[in-house]
């Protein structure tokens, strides 16, 4: 299993890639269920992750969820909506990578070859030019402009606060599913004589089921935290290590 | 032409990037009197010192690439080269998809980049243009500053970018397929 | 040839007049081949919009003669345009916070400045004062005509003064500190 580094992701999509990368693995569906394990160990055990950045994470890790299920349990049906969610992921990190190689170009090329403007006249002969508009009450609403422009406290987006709840609906759905399937597979596999391969295969998505719970309990969590105040600004951009310890 | 030498004095003279359309209201003529001067100019700056950059609707006196090293050596002002993981996908981001909103940014990196495009902006690498749709949703673009930063006269010069343009267009057209298709399936 | 490109991309970036002997001890080449060089630019440059000048033992960039009536309707232009919300925004901070950096300024509105305070400058509504540091970055205050324009007699009578000041000054150092955070994270 990946051991968790003290690298610091950019985001769920740099994490993703850079899992997918390690294994030399193409972005498709099967790699995609291959690092998902992965992933949610990450995201579970990271302490780097920033309150505001979570539900990003976590957003993510539902659709790595959906793949890993369905690679799992071939019987399992998807919805037409969460076919797109895949399908979405993986153009998603494509171009991801894409940036990410543009992205060299860019630090290749970034302050080596600086082509320079004019250096300011040093003397300048002024010439007093004021404007009507230039009266205290002009300036003082001009000020106050200035001052209600900072954005000191920004809500988390309202679009991302509803997609995480109604993640947990999502992933409690997919829990249901998947016990269904597992109750199933114990009938379907009961015959047989490859009683290992049952039984592993049985290890393997009950691990699975309890992954989603680790999951579900992250929404809960960013969900609660979002409940009555607006995140600051500027505790997204501070490491809290007691956050990544909550779940 | 009478033309291009106003043009040359007046973009020498006013040290900052100018609007082809202002250049024309000053000067009392055609925008694409304008732009055709402009080519011109370009074209016989070329082997210069002095070269004609030019961003969007902008244009703008610099020093020639082939100086750099020397003015650097000359020059006191502090340059600050480092840009940081996020700052440096930003801003590759924006030279290669902009115009682009800090939504579409923060779809492509997954994550919130409020803070970064912040730093960018007082460091003046990057700048707000207003959205197209004419709403309050800002586009953020390259500034002049950024492009001399990676010493090129206009965004085009900068490696594959012309490709990347067709792999935007491919992926917009394959996702109006993509939704048409999911469409007609319902 | 390359030194008539270095000789014009430095004249361009200094903006001031230079003295050949210095040029050459910058170029590490000989006089004489800089005096060639002169000859040879001065004869590129004869049609267009940009002239060298050369007085004595100094030379310097400057517009041609025939663009000055252009050159003069400009800077009327510069000195009588709509300062726009960016340009009173710029001034209200320095009004209430000056002395104060650019860096300051810049920081406050989340953008770069240095284009507006150029102009404000120009304008004669603020100007430059030495920074405390006694370094080369330099802080810019409100001028006594604009406070006598705008008929205060000492600049604590603006409305809100101190609550403002107080305002201010928390975002600067939360400001400092989000910006020591984010490198930290990087």
């Amino acid at each position: 299993m990946w051991k968790v580094k003290t690298e610091v992701f950019e985001g769920p999509l740099d994490l993703l890639l850079s899992l997918i990368e390690k294994r030399k693995l193409f972005i498709n569906d099967i790699s995609l269920s291959k690092v998902t394990d992965d992933y949610i160990n990450h995201i579970q055990s990271s302490s780097q992750i920033a309150l505001g950045d979570r539900a990003h994470f976590i957003l993510i890790a539902s659709t790595l969820l959906l793949i890993k299920s369905k690679s799992l349990l071939p019987t399992l049906t998807l919805t037409e909506e969460e076919q797109i969610s895949i399908e979405d992921l993986e153009l998603r990190l494509k171009e991801y990578k894409r940036i990410k190689e543009l992205g060299v170009h860019v630090r290749e090329r970034f302050g080596k070859n600086i082509l320079f403007a004019k250096t300011p006249s040093k003397n300048i002969a002024p010439v007093f030019s004021p404007e009507e508009r230039i009266t205290t009450k002009n300036i003082w609403s001009a000020i106050k402009d200035v001052l209600n422009n900072i954005p000191k406290i920004e809500a988390l987006p309202k679009a991302i606060v509803q997609k995480v709840i109604s993640l947990e609906e999502m992933i409690e759905r997919l829990t249901d599913r998947v016990k269904q399937c597992l109750k199933m597979s114990f009938k379907d596999f009961s015959g047989t004589t490859k009683s290992v391969s049952r039984e592993d295969r049985i290890n393997i998505i009950v691990s699975f089921l309890a992954m989603l719970e680790l999951v579900k309990q992250g929404i809960i969590s960013v969900h609660q935290e979002n409940k009555n105040t607006d995140i600051q600004m500027e505790t997204e951009s501070i490491s809290t290590p007691s956050y990544g310890t909550q779940i | 032409m009478k033309i291009d030498l106003q043009i040359e004095a007046l973009l020498f003279f006013k040290n900052e990037p100018i609007k082809v359309k202002k250049i024309a209201t000053i000067l009392e003529v055609e925008e694409s009197a304008v732009d055709e001067a402009i080519k011109r100019l370009t074209e016989s700056f070329k082997e210069r010192g002095i070269r004609l950059m030019q961003n969007g609707e902008e244009i703008m006196l610099v020093t020639a690439p082939e100086a750099s090293e020397l003015i650097e050596k000359i020059t006191k002002e502090e340059l600050t080269r480092d840009l940081g993981k996020a700052g440096l996908e930003v801003l590759s981001i924006i030279l290669y998809k902009g115009p682009i909103s800090r939504r579409d940014i923060d779809y492509i990196r997954g994550v919130n980049s409020s803070f970064i495009i912040r730093n960018l902006l007082v460091r003046g690498l990057v700048e707000k243009t207003d959205s197209k749709e004419g709403d309050r949703s800002f586009t953020y673009k390259p500034t002049f500053e950024l492009l001399s930063f990676m010493g090129i006269e206009k965004i085009e010069d900068m490696p594959e970018y012309n490709s990347v343009q067709k792999e935007i267009e491919n992926i917009t057209e394959t996702e109006i397929k993509t939704k048409t298709e999911n469409q007609d399936g319902e």
